[in-house]
């Protein structure tokens, strides 16, 4: 299978250039064709820096200092601007977190969509009405036409959501790059536009990267899981295995903590400390000073293990269960 | 007889022109002698022009069109151009015949006017006896709009016709100086009263008024004085002198009225004209015993005399544009000016010592006055406390000086300006007559007031001179106010207009001008 | 603009209006004492670099000879007390006003805000107008009127931060805890204003300095022969040609005090940068 | 004994330009010492009013509030004040709830300020897990854990009877959750003392709840022990938010229960059951008639059709 | 020197919640004109006194030529001998019937000679404000867009024109522009050419400020969630920028325009009198000077009705360019 995305040892700072915060160091992660891929991460572990860096969306004052990153062949560090104007939008189509920042509060929908197709298709608004109207019928909007005369705050917070995933959509992207794209919804509503980007995902067969916290979202939707923490990945690898046998003790530690929807009350396994910020990252594994199986060694940076087919950057991955971590 | 039409230059401008610095101004000399400005290529080169349209301004023109109901001799500058008066002073302040050929005086209190016969208003109706009589009913109606033109004619009971061209008017009592006060009376033709432009028997007509603003005229083909070269005239009011200055300067306007005098100096240095002529005023500060007890003693009156340096004064506070005046309040060439009367010179010495002897030292003598006269007063302020006393000088609102100078004051001394133009008579300066209740009386000595009550209805004109000189003696003695200077009525015009033909009363005679490209 | 720039201009700033207004409360101190007495005979001498300068006038004199120098520091002396007097009562009332009526909400704070719509949909020069005929322009009065000329930005911006502040959570846990209101406004909302609240005192006084100038140009101001800047300069104008500096000095320091009260006023806000501080100078720096 | 705080029939409606809009709509509530309440409902579902109005730090329209029996829903200003100390508050957002200008130790020592009482602030610090050398700290220099450590220490120090915790873990990193959650738990254990819980997420409660209502347009729906409600929700809408919580493993096949549209606006609140517009069993009766508090098993449902 | 600002602005956090307050209510616009109509009321009110209390039109009538008896007479014939608050009851009652008398000073009745200079004082509002506008919105996007050396120019001159008075401004422009260059016309009013100093003196500060409300905005904006969105479609920075930043930095700019009016017209009290513009303002202070109560009050009056209409206007202006404005939510 080809990749999608392929993001080679990418590192990204911020700040004012003399002093530098590095924000992500020496991440690499792909995405293959028709597979969708979960970065977990708490925040600050640069999850989704690393995403919007890639795609020149991260803002100013946010540099690559070094890496690749490929998209359907294209390298996209140091493209020109056509070049990534053309990849935005028509390559990948990206779903931010709050749906209603996300739409410009002064353009009725169904024109913010319209002009997603026409900045890559050409022509008048006007003639993309069908597609818009196409594109809100497959993000499950009932009465389309209607709704896309409508401006964004007169909208609930899930056809919001839906309408941005519907102009993420408009140029059938071969990627869909979504950041926390639940998170702001509800309960309720989260599952239903979980469906969605399922549906416009897996079941379409479209690549997909989600930035996500919730390791319920990467376990419905993705095939393939990378968690970050200090601006790294510390364990990747396929949904089944890393939540079936987590290698990595933070990733193990995510999981535990997780509240279970079980009657009665009981103590939850919690991981200690804190998760740092950037620029005050510890020296060597930047889980060490949490880990409960640290050692002398992991003031030093930890290698990557691949052995058994998975990969981790642990000094010494647990291949026990999770039982053991309190 | 004293008239003096000039052209002054101080000395002052020119040095202040000579060093002029900084790109605007450099660049604007540059832009200036690029015309041309010389006195003497103004008046000699150049064709004269005929159908001119010259522009007037000043900082104020009149509040209405119809003569009757101005409130002040601001609108004059109007009035001259558009209407006739019986009688006018000619530039050496002799009454002259206008409207009126002749009159005489029936009775004490009775003068018969008799008319010119080719005399038409601009609306094309004769002006005769009866149009006389009933401007002069109108404006004795008692209708308010009219009362400062009543004031004016104040003395008068009726008026009426007793032939075609023949004009009784009747006074309450003696009055020596009716014609004075017909002087400043205009004659508008009865069937344009009310109208929105009352018509005229002037060198012109009226065209267009923009309230408060300008007034524009046309010449009037049918006057029995026409104009010669000017054919447009606009008249214009600038408030800022600032902007009125620029206005003059950039062509915009030809003849400029009540600018400070520093800005006249500086226009002249620029090649404009400066055309000046005493005013018929004389520049003073009442010295209010009623407020301070101190100004009672003559000798404290005498030291605030001897401590202004006056010609200083007329060069600093004046710009130069006026006469030193240590003596009296009328000035050469108007009806019972003095010329033995001793004058007050600089003297600081005698004047501390007269201070010392009165035991005035630091005495606290605030100055009343208002915007207008903010500078000249400011240099009195620095005079007397050069000598010991304590002054500075508080700027009222007119409206709140008018009442302190006519009523009562508060500040022990009042800078004005005792202006007697209009009827060109020691009448006009009627504050220092008798006193009403509850009015402060400015000069302390009954003698002065006294005979200003007696010369009012005085007919006999050697009694009255004398009269009138007793007066100025007695308030030269007692040195009752503290005499500064007579002031000049100042105009600045642009080089194709010249030097500015000015009637006796000092208002520009528009027909009268010349104007040579 | 780079964190550094900013703070360069902030302390520019900062030291530039230190040094005016030293330099016009101590320096007509330290002129000799007759610096700035007419003497006619010295008029209109042009400043130092000039051969016809007066020893002892490096900026010139006017047109009653007075040193420039000693009436552009005297001048300015009596426009900044103005300026900083009316600036502060202007920001004591708007504090006191903007916090009470923001955090009590309410009737009074309909009211404040009533009038301050009102007072900011009338032109103030009018106001101004007629008080100073009514009453004079003393210094005092001058102070009151320009008080109330610029009481309302920081009523308006200090009732925001105290809305905000009042629903903070912080607060809610503090009044949850028993606090009172004057407790809650003394220590949670006053402390949060604050900042702003001299942001906008930096403003103010730009814009008062300006208005007070307006004032005095169409003879409202100060009374000469007291100068400010704002007369002096109004006098000056029609010097301009030939005495151009009578003008120019008082117009100079005007501008350049505006300039870095702005100046101050944005640097202070750049480095407190909080929402409340951030629209305050696009509003008060009107006038 | 009486319970800890008496909530009854308290209703709050705003004024909504002209409308009104009807956050908290009957409610009625008891808890009783040491115990755990938990309030769960999606946002806009009136549960943080409800929340502000136990703590009475909003006032309510309609109905009482009793504090250990005492009525406190009719005191003014300055006579509640005395009476705070029974109740306080731990909000969602650690860092919106302490002032950026006070340390660590004045945030804590403030209920002490205000109240003029004395107390033991390294302690209090202690009890909640953190070192009292942060006391000189600000908040801006603790993460998002400690801050909320912080604001429990705060909301302890006056020794509540009531801890109203407002969504207290929700805006905290993953691997804090649970350290919150035990320490809540662990002072229960010391200070014998009640919390109501407010959550939008059913795992989190149903772990440290012992009875659970359950919120929807400002009206408790069901109302239960918690391991009653989680285990067998009677009402459709507490059946929808179990099946809406994502799966805890991949492969684990939740069965759906698919609902369209959204909740009705709360400006205009149907005349029946406010979940009838969503619920897949909804009959005519549920369009027309509001369905009454029943009694299942000790659960309080509002439903017409919960068996 | 750049507006760094960052945050969210009080204005805009309440602009967006205002909607929910005051949208289905009659009238935002009704009530808004009852409260200022009814604060005009007040305020003339306020005036009649202020300006009774400030001076006597016949004393600035009489002159100091005059004698106590004629300045008794000039107060007899304007009605001044009349107690105050039988002055007051009647003068409410001409309020009633819009009648403000006559000028003391012309004798025409006093609103028909304000409302004839009031088309001057319209015109240099608008050409003002368009230039506020037109000027005022490339600056601002040349301040938060351009490079570094563009922007220090840009903002050096608004940082100038912020500082320097209008009155100031326009001696300067007299100077150069009428009396050194001779282009334009020294004073007057009534032809294009006596707009264009006047306009500029009044626009240097308002284009100022317009444009550092762009660029407050725009920068403020770059947060927005919306803008990446746009660039995530596939827009260009300068799309982004026309079609997406700057519409959505326009209410508040808008919003701050209509303020900047009240203070234009105190402006353009100032520049009026400087450059002799037949203007409302260079009507008020010859009236106030004059004490020419009928016309103080009816220039007031106008003015203050001038600033209701722009409030309302751009109020409607406001509600027409952003829908949150008018249109529910749900």
């Amino acid at each position: 299978m080809t990749d999608v995305l392929s993001i080679e040892d990418l590192w990204v700072e911020a700040g004012d250039p003399r002093d530098p915060v590095t924000l992500v160091r020496g991440v690499s992660l792909s995405v293959e064709a028709g597979s969708v891929v979960g970065l977990v991460g708490e925040s600050g572990s640069g999850k989704t820096v690393t995403c919007m860096a890639s795609l020149g969306l991260a803002g100013r004052g946010v540099r690559i200092t070094r890496g690749s990153v490929r998209l359907g062949g294209t390298e996209l560090v140091g493209a020109d601007e056509p070049t990534m104007r053309r990849v935005r939008g028509g390559v990948v189509g990206t779903v931010f977190q709050d749906p209603l920042g996300a739409l410009n509060p002064l353009q009725r929908v169904g024109d913010q969509i319209a002009e997603a197709v026409q900045l890559h298709r050409g022509g008048r608004r006007r003639a993309h009405r069908d597609r818009v109207v196409h594109l809100l019928t497959q993000v499950g909007v009932p009465d389309p036409a209607r709704r896309a005369r409508a401006y964004p705050h007169e909208l609930s917070g899930g056809m919001r959501q839906r309408v941005a995933i519907a102009m993420a959509l408009a140029n059938d992207p071969s990627l869909v790059v979504a950041d926390e794209p639940t998170t702001a919804l509800d309960v309720t509503v989260q599952a239903q536009v979980l469906d969605v980007i399922r549906r416009a995902t897996k079941d379409d067969g479209r690549a997909a990267l989600i930035i996500t916290h919730d390791l319920g979202l990467v376990a419905e939707v993705a095939d393939r899981v990378a968690v970050m923490y200090a601006g790294q990945i510390v364990e990747k690898g396929s949904v089944a295995e890393v939540f079936a046998a987590p290698r990595h003790p933070y990733t193990q530690g995510l999981l535990a903590s997780r509240p279970a929807l079980e009657p009665g009350r009981r103590r939850l396994s919690a991981m200690g400390g804190r998760p740092p910020l950037p620029g005050s990252w510890p020296v060597g594994c930047a889980f060490a000073p949490r880990c409960p199986v640290a050692v002398e060694a992991c003031t030093t940076p930890p290698p990557v293990d691949q052995s058994d087919g998975r990969w981790s950057r642990c000094w010494h991955p647990q291949v026990e269960s999770m039982e053991g971590v309190s | 007889m004293g008239v003096r039409m000039r052209v002054v230059s101080s000395p002052s401008s020119r040095r202040a022109k000579a060093t002029v610095l900084g790109v605007a101004s450099l660049a604007l000399t540059v832009v200036l002698s690029g015309c041309g400005g010389s006195d003497d290529t103004a008046s000699g080169g150049g064709e004269e022009v005929t159908d001119a349209h010259v522009t007037l301004a000043s900082t104020a023109i009149t509040n209405s069109l119809d003569p009757a109901a101005a409130l002040s001799s601001v609108g004059r500058t109007y009035t001259k151009q558009v209407f006739d008066q019986l009688v006018v002073f000619n530039e050496a302040g002799e009454i002259q015949p206008s409207l009126a050929t002749e009159w005489e005086r029936v009775d004490d209190t009775t003068m018969e006017f008799t008319l010119r016969d080719d005399v038409t208003f601009s609306s094309g109706a004769a002006l005769d006896a009866e149009a006389v009589a009933a401007n002069v009913t109108r404006v004795l109606s008692g209708d308010p709009a009219y009362a400062t033109v009543a004031g004016r004619l104040a003395t008068v009971a009726s008026a009426e016709a007793v032939g075609e061209d023949v004009v009784r008017v009747v006074t309450n009592a003696p009055d020596p100086i009716l014609l004075n006060r017909m002087s400043l009376f205009d004659i508008v033709d009865p069937a344009t009263f009310g109208d929105d432009r009352p018509a005229g028997s002037g060198p012109f007509e009226v065209t267009e008024y923009e309230e408060g603003v300008k007034v524009e005229l046309t010449r009037n083909e049918d006057s029995w004085r026409p104009s010669e070269s000017v054919k447009d005239l606009t008249i214009q009011a600038i408030p800022n002198p600032t902007t009125l200055a620029s206005a003059l300067r950039t062509g915009a306007v030809d003849a400029v009225f009540g600018l400070p005098a520093d800005v006249v100096t500086q226009l002249e240095g620029n090649g404009f004209e400066t055309t000046s002529m005493p005013a018929g005023s004389s520049a003073i500060t009442s010295l209010i015993a009623d407020v301070e007890p101190k100004l009672e003693d003559p000798r404290v009156r005498e030291a605030i005399n001897l401590a202004v340096n006056r010609e200083e004064f007329v060069d600093a506070a004046l710009g130069g544009f006026g006469t030193p005046n240590g003596s009296q309040l009328l000035q050469e060439g108007y009806f019972g000016y003095d010329d033995s009367l001793p004058s007050y010179e600089y003297d600081l010495d005698r004047a501390e010592e007269l201070i010392a002897e009165a035991g005035a030292e630091g005495l606290e003598l605030p100055i009343a006055t208002t915007a207008l006269f903010k500078a000249p007063a400011e240099a009195v302020a620095g005079y007397l406390n050069a000598v010991g006393f304590k002054s500075e000088v508080v700027i009222q609102d007119l409206s709140a000086f008018i009442p302190t100078l006519l009523q009562q004051s508060e500040y022990p001394l009042l800078y004005w300006q005792t202006d007697y133009y209009d009827l060109r008579d020691i009448t006009s300066v009627a504050r220092f007559g008798p006193t009403a209740p509850g009015q402060q009386a400015h000069i302390p000595v009954n003698d002065y007031q006294d005979l200003y009550v007696k010369q009012t209805t005085e007919l006999d004109e050697d009694a009255r001179e004398a009269d009138i000189q007793s007066m100025a003696s007695i308030l030269n003695e007692e040195a009752g106010v503290l005499f500064l200077a007579w002031p000049d009525t100042v105009y600045s015009s642009a080089p194709r207009v010249g030097e500015l033909p000015l009637g006796g009363d000092s208002l520009i005679r528009a027909e009268a001008i010349v104007v040579t490209e | 603009m780079s964190r550094r720039s900013a703070n360069l201009s902030l302390w520019l700033s900062l030291g530039t209006l230190l040094a005016i207004t030293l330099a016009c409360f101590l320096g007509s101190a330290l002129l000799p004492d007759d610096a700035g007495e007419q003497a006619l005979s010295e008029r209109l001498r042009p400043p130092f670099w000039s051969p016809d300068a007066l020893a002892g006038s490096p900026l010139g004199t006017d047109a009653f000879g007075r040193d420039m120098l000693a009436r552009t520091l005297e001048g300015g002396r009596v426009s900044l007390e103005v300026g900083f007097g009316a600036a502060t009562g202007a920001v004591l009332i708007g504090t006191l006003l903007g916090v009470v009526a923001g955090f009590w909400g309410g009737w009074l704070d309909r009211i404040v805000m009533a009038l301050a719509d009102v007072w900011l949909a009338f032109p103030f020069l009018v106001i101004a107008l007629a008080t100073v005929a009514v009453v004079g322009s003393d210094l005092p009065v001058l102070i009151a009127l320009l008080t109330l000329g610029g009481w309302v930005l920081p009523t308006r911006v200090t009732r925001t931060i105290a809305q905000r502040v009042r629903s903070e959570d912080y607060v809610v846990a503090a009044a949850g805890a028993g606090a009172s209101d004057a407790y809650l406004m003394r220590r949670h909302v006053l402390p949060q204003a604050l900042p702003v609240v001299l942001v906008v005192w930096s403003f103010t006084v730009g814009a008062l300095v300006v208005i007070e100038g307006a004032l005095s140009f169409l003879g409202l101001g100060v009374k000469p022969p007291t100068p400010s800047w704002g007369n002096i300069m109004s006098d000056g104008t029609v010097y301009l040609d030939t005495a151009w500096w009578i003008a120019a000095w008082p117009a100079t320091m005007i501008v350049l005090t505006v300039i870095c009260a702005n100046g101050l006023g944005n640097g202070l806000r750049r480095r407190w940068a909080t929402p409340d501080t951030s629209r305050v100078g696009e509003k008060a720096a009107a006038r | 004994m009486s319970p800890v705080l008496e909530l009854d029939a308290v209703a709050k409606r705003y004024a909504v330009g002209g409308r009104t809009l009807t956050a908290v709509d009957g409610v009625s509530l008891r808890i009783e010492a040491g115990e755990t309440y938990a309030l769960v409902g999606e946002s806009g579902c009136g549960k943080s009013t409800l929340a502000r109005i136990a703590a009475m730090l909003g006032g309510t329209d309609e109905g009482r509030v009793r504090w250990s029996g005492k009525e406190v829903s009719h005191l003014g200003r300055r006579r509640i004040r005395a009476e705070r100390s029974h109740t306080q508050f731990v909000f969602q957002d650690p860092s919106a709830a302490l002032s950026p200008r006070m340390t660590v130790g004045e945030a804590v020592a403030e209920p002490f300020t205000i109240t003029g009482r004395s107390g033991d602030v390294p302690a209090l610090l202690h009890a909640v897990g953190l070192d009292e050398a942060l006391a000189a700290r600000y908040p801006a220099q603790l993460s998002g854990g400690q801050r909320q450590r912080v604001v429990i220490a705060r909301a302890l120090a006056l020794e509540p009877r009531l801890l109203v915790l407002d969504e207290p873990v929700a805006s905290l990193d993953v691997s804090v959750q649970a350290q919150v959650l035990n320490l809540l738990a662990d002072l229960q254990e010391e200070r014998a003392i009640s919390y109501l819980l407010i959550a939008h997420d059913l795992a989190v409660v149903s772990s440290v709840a012992d009875r659970i209502g359950v919120m929807y347009l400002g009206r408790v729906v069901e109302e239960g022990p918690a391991t009653e409600v989680v285990a067998r929700p009677r009402h459709p809408y507490t059946q929808l938010l179990i099946a809406s919580a994502p799966r805890r493993d991949p492969g684990e096949r939740v069965e759906r229960i698919v609902v369209s549209g959204d909740p009705p606006s709360p400006l205009d609140l149907p005349p029946g059951c406010a979940f009838a517009s969503r619920c897949p069993a909804a009959t005519a009766v549920c369009l027309t008639q509001a369905p009454p508090p029943r009694e299942l098993d000790g659960v309080t449902v509002r439903c017409h059709h919960a068996a | 020197m750049s507006t760094d600002v960052t945050g969210v602005s009080p204005t805009a956090a309440a602009a967006g919640g205002a909607p929910a307050r005051r949208r289905p209510r009659l009238g935002p616009v009704a009530t808004t004109a009852l409260r200022l109509v009814l604060t005009l009321l007040g305020l003339l009110t306020l005036l009649f006194f202020l300006v009774r209390l400030s001076g006597d039109p016949a004393a600035v009538l009489a002159g100091p030529s005059a004698t106590s008896e004629q300045l008794e007479e000039i107060r007899t014939g304007l009605g001044l001998d009349e107690p105050l608050l039988s002055q007051y009851v009647a003068f409410l009652g001409d309020m009633l019937r819009l009648d403000f008398g006559e000028s003391v000073f012309t004798g025409e009745p006093a609103l028909d000679s304000v409302l004839a200079v009031l088309p001057a004082t319209l015109i240099l509002v608008v050409t003002t404000v368009v230039t506020s506008v037109v000027v005022g919105i490339p600056c601002g996007v040349l301040l938060a867009r351009a490079g570094r050396v563009a922007r220090r120019g840009v903002s050096f001159a608004m940082t100038l024109a912020q500082a320097v008075p209008s009155f100031v401004l326009g001696v300067g422009l007299i100077f150069v522009f009428a009396v050194n260059l001779g282009w334009l016309p020294a004073f007057g009013s009534g032809t294009p050419a006596t707009l264009v100093m006047p306009t500029i003196a009044l626009a240097a500060f308002a284009v100022a400020r317009t444009a550092r409300m762009v660029a407050a905005e725009l920068e403020q904006g770059e947060d927005h969630d919306y803008l990446r969105t746009a660039y995530a479609k596939g827009a260009s920075s300068r799309r982004v920028l026309w079609r997406h930043a700057l519409p959505n930095a326009l209410p508040a700019v808008a919003s701050a325009i209509v303020v900047e009016v009240s203070y234009l017209l105190s402006g353009a009290v100032v520049v009026e009198v400087l450059f002799a513009y037949n203007g409302i303002g260079k009507r008020l202070v010859d009236a106030i000077f004059a004490r020419d109560y009928p016309v103080v009050q009816a220039a007031v009056f106008v003015i203050g009705v001038f600033v209701i209409v722009v409030n309302l206007i751009g109020d409607a202006l406001v509600r027409v360019i952003d829908p949150r404005t008018t249109r529910g939510s749900a």
